[in-house]
């Protein structure tokens, strides 16, 4: 019953990142590429604490941390870096 | 085992905006309202997802943890969505 | 089933990222590969390398990738017909030898239990650990020597980079308030190497990111480049110095007695968490 | 489980190394080159899953992390290489 019920989360988390990255994947655009920090910073990050409610595995809060992080600097770099232009602001 | 049943519950909510999210993410005409979809939809879902993950354990370092991915996760998603729009719209 | 979602979601992003025309975009799909297969390792157990992944493969990585892919024009040409052939047929022939090789792959205990038997000697907890910082302790230092000796490289290169900032008063708060708790978090992930997932690299490499977004912000660290230059010089000093001094004593090149191995093994981390930290910033900026 | 793994490295490493050869743009190169090793770390990773013992082998583990910081700091120095030559270049 419970191997069902915990199936079913992971089918539906999975399929989050599934049909996200399709847009991401096809974006006419370089910002619906770079969506994608911002769709694994929450679709990522659930899947790894999903994994700590099923294991209740210490771990996984930390990777989780890390992954909310990481993938909000690399947002947050992208739209600096490639969109801006060189030597803009002051 | 109550809290079990709600736990369950809440993370099924939560899966279930997040992927309302990324339908929006997929059906959307343009890209301001993309990032609108994203943004809005992916934190509340994620909102329910910690919720759960705190009613699922008893230790506070583990409460203290997961609020830290909520903030952080909550506030890396207003500033990075902030940054793409303002950024497109005046460079792109 | 969810092995062969994530399976596939990288293997397209790969592929995505080998043939867009866009370098830009290819840059964009190698980030999501990274962080796609930190989820892999997850599912492979092993947390220690998905860690390290999400950190250093995929962010740090990837932050090098975004400078490059802005700061570079070239065109993209096409092959040759003769070079595509020629890469068809090698790529074939890797191919055919790795299926081969994979008839033979038979499921064994390797050294595995070799480590588990001696783990209590080591002074750390975690095995990976163990292995990285006891076991083969040489391995690590001469990949501290790597790292530095890269960093070292490619400041004498004294290439002058254009430095990407926005000036924003909102990204300008969040980063300061974000810092203190990037330095507590990462030496916690530092110290939690010791007997759980987590270790030097991977919270000196946080600690970096922290450093990227702070530099993002259009602020520069209040700190003199001597300092930097000792910071930098940390890791691969203290490491070596302490396998010397055990030398001297009579232990031998890096083998500690059981008693002070704790104590050594967290020394020798805390020098490579602010090393790796300070590395990894410069190699963003490319100048001090 | 285990097989699949196997093949998704075999054919990562197989499609990186013939783009590695292929692309004449430094970029592609470099990211070519980073996939090649993400596939080789992912067959270590699958061997050291491949055992009897409950756990996975910690040693493939302990050579994959150094391993990947190793790339990272090639990765660095490759960036500072190809930008010099984009200068030298105009």
């Amino acid at each position: 019953m419970m191997d069902l019920v915990y199936g079913l989360l992971l089918f539906l988390l999975v399929l989050n990142l599934l049909l996200g990255l399709v847009r991401v994947f096809r974006g006419p655009e370089l910002v619906d590429s770079m969506m994608a920090s911002l769709l694994l910073g929450t679709g990522g990050t659930a899947l790894l604490l999903a994994f700590f409610k099923i294991t209740k595995e210490a771990y996984y809060i930390n990777l989780a941390l890390g992954f909310a992080l990481l993938a909000g600097v690399v947002g947050v770099a992208f739209a600096i870096i490639i969109l801006g232009k060189s030597k803009d602001g002051i | 085992m109550a809290f079990e049943i709600l736990s369950i519950a809440f993370m099924f909510i939560g899966a279930i905006f997040l992927l309302a999210g990324s339908i929006g993410l997929i059906r959307l005409k343009d890209t301001y309202s993309r990032l609108h979809a994203l943004t809005k939809a992916d934190v509340l879902g994620f909102g329910f997802i910690v919720l759960s993950c705190i009613l699922s354990t008893d230790l506070l370092s583990h409460w203290i943890k997961l609020l830290l991915v909520w903030l952080l996760a909550i506030s890396y998603s207003a500033l990075v969505g902030y940054a793409l729009a303002n950024r497109k719209k005046r460079y792109a | 089933m969810l092995d062969l979602a994530l399976g596939l979601m990288l293997f397209v992003s790969a592929l995505l990222s080998l043939h867009s025309k866009d370098t830009m975009k290819s840059g964009v799909f190698f980030i999501i590969f990274g962080f796609l297969s930190g989820l892999i390792w997850v599912r492979l157990e092993a947390p220690d390398v998905a860690l390290v992944e999400i950190i250093l493969g995929s962010a740090i990585t990837g932050l090098l990738i975004f400078k490059l892919v802005k700061g570079s024009k070239q065109k993209d040409l096409k092959a040759f017909t003769f070079t595509r052939l020629w890469a068809g047929f090698i790529s074939f022939l890797i191919l055919i030898f790795m299926l081969f090789h994979l008839t033979t792959i038979e499921r064994q205990d390797r050294i595995a239990s070799l480590v588990f038997e001696n783990l209590h000697k080591s002074g750390v907890d975690s095995a990976v650990n163990a292995v990285l910082l006891n076991f083969r302790g040489y391995d690590t230092l001469l990949e501290v020597g790597v790292i530095t000796l890269a960093i070292f490289g490619l400041l004498s290169l004294g290439l002058k980079r254009e430095a990407y900032y926005w000036d924003n008063p909102l990204l300008k708060g969040f980063s300061r308030l974000l810092l203190p708790f990037i330095v507590f978090f990462s030496l916690y992930i530092t110290y939690l190497g010791t007997f759980s997932v987590g270790g030097a690299f991977q919270g000196g490499a946080l600690l970096a990111g922290g450093l990227v977004i702070f530099a993002l912000a259009g602020q520069a660290l209040p700190l003199k480049a001597s300092i930097i230059y000792i910071f930098m010089m940390a890791g691969l000093g203290v490491f070596s110095l302490i396998g010397l001094l055990y030398a001297l004593l009579g232990y031998g090149f890096l083998t500690y007695p059981l008693e002070l191995s704790t104590i050594s093994i967290m020394i020798i981390e805390l020098s490579i968490w602010i090393s790796t930290a300070f590395l990894l910033y410069t190699a963003y900026r490319g100048k001090l | 489980m285990i097989w699949f793994y196997y093949i998704l490295a075999i054919l990562l490493v197989i499609i990186s190394l013939y783009h590695f050869i292929v692309a004449r743009n430094y970029v592609k190169r470099l990211i070519a080159l980073n996939i090649l090793g993400s596939g080789v770390f992912l067959f270590f990773i699958t061997t050291a899953k491949n055992t009897n013992t409950e756990s996975p082998d910690p040693v493939p583990h302990a050579l994959v992390l150094t391993g990947i910081v190793v790339a990272v700091s090639a990765t660095a120095i490759a960036v500072s290489l190809i930008l010099h030559l984009n200068k030298e270049e105009e």
